[in-house]
């Protein structure tokens, strides 16, 4: 086993822990900072992988932005205690089945596939090289994205507007309907 | 020399599994949506493991476009998230099963 | 058998006597409700027209040797050949005969008798299609055509039973009437199916000459007399479908004096005489009408013995007289039914328009009520019912001794003298229960009370006079028709037939007709007299007789409870229950089924993402496999 | 089988008067209520005389198919529309025409939404014209599904009692029935291989095998048989009649109820004979079980419209006895009875409806004695009952007497059975005239109006049809012979 195989194994090793005890916290504060970890760690696959822009972004965006937007939510409404109990046994126990079965079936398949096997090699994309190949081939996408993101944007003002005097009827009414249920 | 790509594969579909576990089982909406977001991490490992197994630049590039779909879903389903914990003030998913 | 040539005349005059009634009957419902006046001068006319014909087509074929036919097809159907049209022979020359008379006065007698009743033209109309309906029965020459007429003469009595519709009993009546007698024709017209099956003929002369009836099994022939006997058994209100008649005297006095005494329900004999020779084919169907007969003349004797009200006494009469014809013909006395088929239609019909006179003076059918309102005091009705009464017991000379005689006569000649001693044993009851009724009239045990005769105003006097006069002419018949007996016997033309019978019955038969008077003579006649019956000290035997035997209990609880709760009621469940229930219950299950399946997209978000989640790791399993 | 093509399409014509009709009274507008009637009444009346005129000018000698027009449509698959009358169709397009404009004046006082009614009701009866009129298998399954969508607004809108139940009920139970023709309509077009739906062409003995007969048979009868209140079948019958508004009971229970009798006779037993033959007790024990119990649930109603329809059930089963003995009689007389009994309900109905109209009810124990009241419109109903009870003089005697005769000689059991229930029909017929009509005058309706002569001309012209064909019923008779006699000879035995 290489260097570079046995850091591979390590990192992998901590992002399945961090992400195992991510999903099991009850605090969801504690949450997302085990979660934080666990896309630091990705992060640095992807450095090993050789898409070191990717990397960046991964740190930035995800670790950066997303997870401080979730720390936000989470503050800003205090959201910490909201479950009575984390795992119902209706619903963990056929999950765990479901996601055991898949682990199972995911890892015989890939093992089980010829031409899997051979260790990967060490490569690298500079972001040079990279953005002139997304620019070249894939432009067409980014535009699509950069589309979705504006509307994204729009959404998420438009929820976030909170009440306005209009609305107050309407969403009483819809209080009144779940309260029915 | 790297581990295999069935490593690979592995490791990301156990994370993968991790997110589902989470966005199945756990009954806060929150949590929900992290989960989801474990599994989109899980994906991009994949494509930036494929990427690397296939010497093709494709796979980093729709990693682009994971975060760029993952930053919009986070950013709208929290703001739904809000909305809905203001209207209902409760992240309980069973409380949102009326549908329509 | 073929026919004698047809006479234009002749048939102008049929068609007339059929015809004219319908389109009277019809020009009365169209157009002259509103004029009762001109609606009873149409009737009146149509009738009289039938009666003028009749008279003319009797007397024309006095020496009729061979029946006439005047027939077309009426093709119903490509394998369904029935002739329509005219029959006329000696039998049916004298059944018109009689129908147009008394059709005729008894619409006389209407104008007196129903002037102020507000349904006057109805009246009328109905009457017409009554005549229409009798005349034509009378001259059917196929067997469907008669049962045709049958109903539709079952309509009228159904229509006048019911006229006063008002009243519910009487439109009580007027449905039991027609359901009865229904229950009967099915029986009949079962019967002309079976006989048309098997011979494909229904025409009545080739039935009576028997050509049709070749090759035909006898038990058959015996299946099928009895089945068309069924017809006459409610039609004629024999036993077991008698207690129609009793009930059908709700209706107006002249429709019973019509209908139900002298012509309709002798339609039922008329049709035994007619189809006779076919009848008299099955001797094992010959010897039950007798038995039928007997019985139901001697219940309804016993019947008429307790009964209070005077049309019911005549009601019973009727019947019991109906079974004395069905026994004369039964026991093979062709003449003698005929013969009291003509003397009861006269007296009968005499009785009751009587009756109907007191009936519209006193507004009362309870016989000691009209005795103690007087009456006595109405003259002519009064002799005339005297007169009938002692015909309707056999007393000489009237007519209704000669006719009696004459089927004590056939009754004797039978081998078994059982239906003789039943026979004389009704001779006794039917004197017993007129002269109760007569001595009941004559000396009532109160003191007379009401204003005398002859102090109403002129309307009533012409009222009066118009029932009078039918009165008048009916009274004459019956006391000069008996003096006929022997011409229409050769008439009629059954000869050798009686004269080797014994005259000890004949005697019998006089002395306990006298005998029966004598008994009420000493009940209800003598001064002092309890005017209570020997059968009304007995109390059992009293009720059963009042209450008919429970015969009607008996269809009471058939049609209640059998029919209506029981069987009716199984139906209605099973179509509400079982039927729609089925049906609503496979609709609720479609929605219900669909509801269960929409649970499955409105709960919980996390049970749809674990069920994507499950389905896709099945896919994989299957995949991988 | 003789044809013979028409020199002017009358046929045509009078379906075309129909949507002519319906496309006039669409244009006006909807405030001009008299000036719809109006229309209404001269669109049905032109559908009345052509029916009329083609009814006595129909050769009565030449029998076959007559008046035939026939446009090929879609030659691929084998649809043409192909219209033609034999004396099967004749008699069921007379009773359409005559109900049709019956119907309409029925409907004379009606007040809301005129024009979607009397529009909606010229589209029935055109499907139901076109039913009884085209020889192409394809359109008489377009026309039954045309002439039953109007069927649930009429009902659903203008009805009376439960009407939304009974129009659901009605609508399910009819397109069950199309769901069993169309499979059989589409079984018989491939078995024959000769790619036409001309029935014509389809008639042919010997074309389909005795198995294919079978099974088609059983599909069309109880397909049709649903239609025809065929006796497990029969419960939307009633409730139908009963939820429907005057002018549509008259039509549904005149003339809608024919299709299916109609429906077995053309398309299950003229196509299918083996079948017929085949299946022929079944139809019999369903049929007389049918006469038993129309008759005795009729028994136990209190509603005026129950008490019709039950009797409907039982006179339909009469039909189908007629149907199943596989003679030509049993022929004659189901096809005279269904042309009798339409005349009668129509009637019915029609009388109902006037009393209905001025009473606001049909619940027997509320009404009594109006025939102190109304004698003349009590009267058509009692003539109504009359018939029903099959009293000689009226139409309905000619078609049980034909029937029965036939009975008895198939299945002597039966005949009796059906004869015997003449009893009970009658029993509660009376029972209702009685409970109606008569007794004491019910004050409540004291200052009820009597039928104008204008309002009594539906019912006059119902009654007068029911005279004359009771007092001529060769009239008819020669029509239906002969459609049946060589359709009997050809029969394979």
């Amino acid at each position: 086993m290489t260097l570079y195989g046995m850091l591979f194994h390590i990192i992998s090793a901590v992002i399945i822990a961090a992400t195992a005890v991510a999903i099991t916290r009850k605090n969801l504060v504690h949450a997302v900072v085990y979660l934080i970890v666990s896309f630091f760690g990705t992060a640095m696959l992807f450095y090993l992988f050789g898409a070191p822009l990717l990397a960046a972004l991964e740190v930035i965006i995800y670790a950066g932005a997303i997870m401080v937007l979730f720390l936000f939510v989470v503050m800003m409404i205090r959201a910490e205690s909201a479950e009575k109990k984390v795992f119902v046994p209706i619903q963990w126990i056929p999950a765990a089945i479901f996601c055991l079965i898949y682990v199972l079936v995911a890892a015989a398949m890939a093992v089980g596939t010829p031409g899997m096997n051979a260790p990967l090699k060490m490569l690298s994309a500079s972001p040079a090289q990279f953005a002139i190949y997304v620019f070249k081939y894939q432009w067409f996408s980014i535009e699509v994205v950069s589309m979705l993101l504006l509307l994204a944007v729009i959404g998420a003002l438009n929820l976030g507007a909170g009440r306005r005097a209009g609305r107050v009827d309407e969403e009483r009414r819809i209080e009144d309907d779940s309260a029915l249920q | 020399m790297i581990a295999p790509f069935s490593e690979v594969l592995v490791v990301a579909g156990i994370l993968f599994a991790l997110g589902a576990f989470c966005a199945v089982v756990r009954r806060n909406l929150i949590m929900i949506v992290l989960g989801i977001e474990i599994m989109l991490n899980a994906a991009s490992i994949v494509f930036v493991g494929a990427s690397l197994h296939l010497s093709n630049l494709d796979g980093q590039s729709f990693v682009l476009f994971i975060l760029a779909v993952a930053a919009t879903e986070v950013s709208v389903g929290l703001a739904i998230i809000v909305y809905a914990f203001r209207r209902t003030g409760s992240f309980d998913p069973g409380n949102f099963n009326l549908l329509g | 058998m073929a026919g004698s040539p047809a006479h234009s005349v002749d048939l102008a005059a049929l068609l007339a006597a059929t015809a004219l009634p319908f389109f009277s009957f019809l020009a009365i419902i169209v157009a002259t409700r509103g004029r009762p006046k001109v609606s009873a001068g149409l009737s009146i006319g149509a009738a009289a027209v039938c009666l003028g014909c009749s008279i003319g087509l009797l007397a024309f074929h006095s020496g009729l040797s061979a029946p006439i036919e005047f027939s077309t097809s009426l093709i119903a159907s490509s394998g369904l050949n029935i002739p329509f049209g005219f029959l006329v022979d000696k039998l049916n020359l004298l059944m018109i005969v009689v129908v147009s008379t008394i059709c005729f006065l008894v619409q006389v007698y209407s104008l007196g008798y129903m002037a102020k009743d507000p349904g006057f033209s109805r009246y009328y109309a109905f009457m017409s299609l009554f005549t229409w309906a009798m005349m034509s029965l009378a001259l059917s020459a196929s067997l469907l055509q008669l049962y045709f007429f049958w109903e539709l003469v079952g309509l009228s009595s159904y229509l006048l039973i019911g006229f006063w519709y008002e009243k519910w009993s009487a439109t009580q009546a007027g449905k039991k009437a027609f359901v009865m007698t229904r229950a009967g024709d099915a029986a009949f017209f079962i019967g002309i199916l079976l006989l048309f099956i098997h011979t494909g003929d229904l025409n009545i002369a080739h039935l009576d000459s028997r050509s049709a009836l070749a090759g035909v099994p006898p038990s058959f022939i015996t299946l099928s007399a009895i089945l068309i006997f069924g017809g006459i058994v409610g039609k004629s209100a024999q036993f077991p479908l008698l207690t129609w008649l009793p009930d059908a005297m709700e209706g107006p006095t002249p429709v019973s004096a019509l209908l139900h005494s002298a012509t309709m329900v002798a339609a039922g004999v008329y049709l035994f005489a007619r189809l006779y020779p076919f009848f008299s084919l099955s001797p094992t169907a010959m010897s039950v009408f007798l038995a039928i007969g007997t019985i139901s003349m001697l219940l309804a004797s016993t019947m008429a013995m307790v009964s209070r009200d005077i049309k019911k006494v005549w009601a019973y009469s009727t019947i019991s007289q109906l079974g004395f014809m069905i026994m004369a013909l039964g026991a093979g006395g062709y003449f003698a039914g005929v013969f009291h088929l003509t003397t009861h239609a006269g007296f009968k019909a005499l009785l009751f328009l009587c009756s109907g006179v007191f009936i519209h003076r006193f507004e009362t059918n309870d016989v000691f009520e009209l005795g103690r309102l007087g009456a006595r005091r109405m003259l002519i009705p009064m002799i005339s019912m005297v007169l009938g009464a002692a015909a309707l017991s056999g007393l000489p000379p009237l007519s209704g001794y000669f006719s009696k005689e004459a089927v004590m006569g056939s009754l004797a000649g039978l081998p078994d003298h059982v239906w003789l001693a039943a026979g004389l044993c009704g001779v006794f009851l039917t004197a017993y229960y007129s002269f109760r009724l007569i001595f009941i009239l004559l000396f009532p045990r109160e003191r007379v009370s009401g204003e005398p005769e002859g102090a109403h105003g002129a309307a009533h006097k012409a009222e009066y006079g118009a029932m009078a006069l039918p009165l008048i002419i009916l009274s004459t018949v019956t006391v000069f028709l008996g003096f006929f007996e022997t011409p229409l016997r050769h008439f009629i033309g059954v000869a050798g037939e009686v004269g080797q019978a014994p005259t000890w019955p004949h005697t019998a038969a006089l002395a306990l007709a006298v005998a029966g008077a004598a008994v009420a003579w000493i009940e209800f006649g003598r001064k002092g007299a309890a005017q209570i019956g020997f059968v009304e000290r007995i109390e059992p035997l009293h009720r059963l007789f009042a209450e008919r035997w429970y015969i009607d209990h008996f269809y009471g609880l058939l049609v209640n409870r059998v029919v209506d709760r029981g069987i009716a009621r199984l139906c209605e469940l099973n179509d509400r229950k079982v039927i729609d229930g089925s049906i609503d219950g496979l609709c609720e299950a479609t929605v219900e089924s669909g509801r269960v399946v929409a649970t499955l997209q409105t709960v919980m978000v996390q049970y749809r993402l674990l069920a994507i989640f499950a389905v896709l790791v099945l896919l994989a399993l299957y995949y991988y496999y | 089988m003789q044809m013979e093509p028409a020199s002017f399409p009358f046929l045509s014509a009078i379906l075309l008067s129909c949507v002519v009709g319906m496309i006039t009274i669409i244009v006006i507008p909807e405030e001009k209520k008299l000036l719809i009637k109006q229309v209404s009444v001269f669109f049905s009346g032109i559908c009345l005389l052509l029916s009329v005129y083609v009814f006595f000018a129909f050769n009565r000698s030449a029998g076959g198919f007559q008046f035939v027009e026939n446009v090929n449509w879609i030659p691929s698959l084998g649809i043409s529309y192909f219209n033609g009358v034999d004396g099967f169709s004749l008699p069921n397009i007379l009773l359409t025409g005559i109900v049709f404009f019956t119907g309409v004046l029925t409907m004379w006082e009606l007040e809301t939404r005129v024009k979607e009614y009397f529009a909606l009701y010229f589209v029935l009866v055109a499907g139901v014209f076109g039913l009884f009129m085209s020889l192409d298998l394809f359109f008489i399954f377009v026309w039954y599904d045309v002439s039953l969508f109007p069927m649930y607004l009429l009902i659903a809108v203008w009805g009376t009692t439960r009407k939304e139940y009974g129009a659901m009920k009605l609508t399910l139970y009819l397109l069950a029935g199309s769901a069993l023709i169309l499979p059989a309509i589409i079984f018989l077009w491939a078995k024959s291989g000769l790619d036409t739906f001309s029935f014509v062409s389809l008639m042919h003995p010997g074309l389909f095998t005795p198995s294919v007969q079978k099974f088609a048979f059983l599909l069309l009868f109880i397909g049709f048989g649903i239609l025809a209140a065929v006796w497990p079948f029969h419960t939307w019958s009633p409730d139908g009649h009963v939820a429907a508004p005057h002018g549509v009971s008259m039509v549904h229970a005149g003339v809608l109820m024919k299709i299916g009798a109609f429906g077995v006779l053309r398309l299950a037993i003229m196509l299918c004979p083996l079948g017929w033959i085949y299946w022929a007790k079944l139809m019999a024990v369903l049929a007389i079980i049918g006469i038993i119990y129309g008759a005795l649930a009729g028994l136990r109603q209190t509603d005026l419209k129950y008490v019709i329809g039950y009797s409907s059930v039982s006179h339909m089963g009469v039909v189908g006895l007629g149907l199943s003995t596989v003679t030509v009689e049993g022929l004659n007389g189901a096809v005279f009875q269904m042309f009798a009994h339409g005349i009668m309900t129509a009637l019915f109905f029609s009388s109902v409806g006037y009393i209905y109209d001025r009473t606001h009810t049909k619940n027997i124990p509320e009404l009594g004695g109006l025939s102190r009241i109304v004698p003349v419109a009590s009267a058509f109903f009692i003539v109504a009952a009359l018939a029903g009870i099959g009293l000689p003089g009226l139409a309905n005697f000619w078609g049980e007497l034909v029937v029965f005769l036939a009975a008895f000689k198939v299945y002597p059991l039966f005949g009796v059975i059906a004869v015997v229930t003449l009893v009970v029909t009658a029993l509660f017929m009376l029972r209702v005239v009685q409970k109606t009509f008569y007794g004491p005058a019910n004050p409540r309706y004291a200052a009820l109006r009597d039928v104008t002569p204008w309002l009594g001309v539906p019912r006059i012209i119902l009654v007068a049809v029911l005279l004359i064909l009771g007092l001529y019923p060769a009239l008819l008779f020669n029509v239906i012979r002969t459609a049946s006699v060589p359709f009997m000879n050809g029969l394979p035995r």
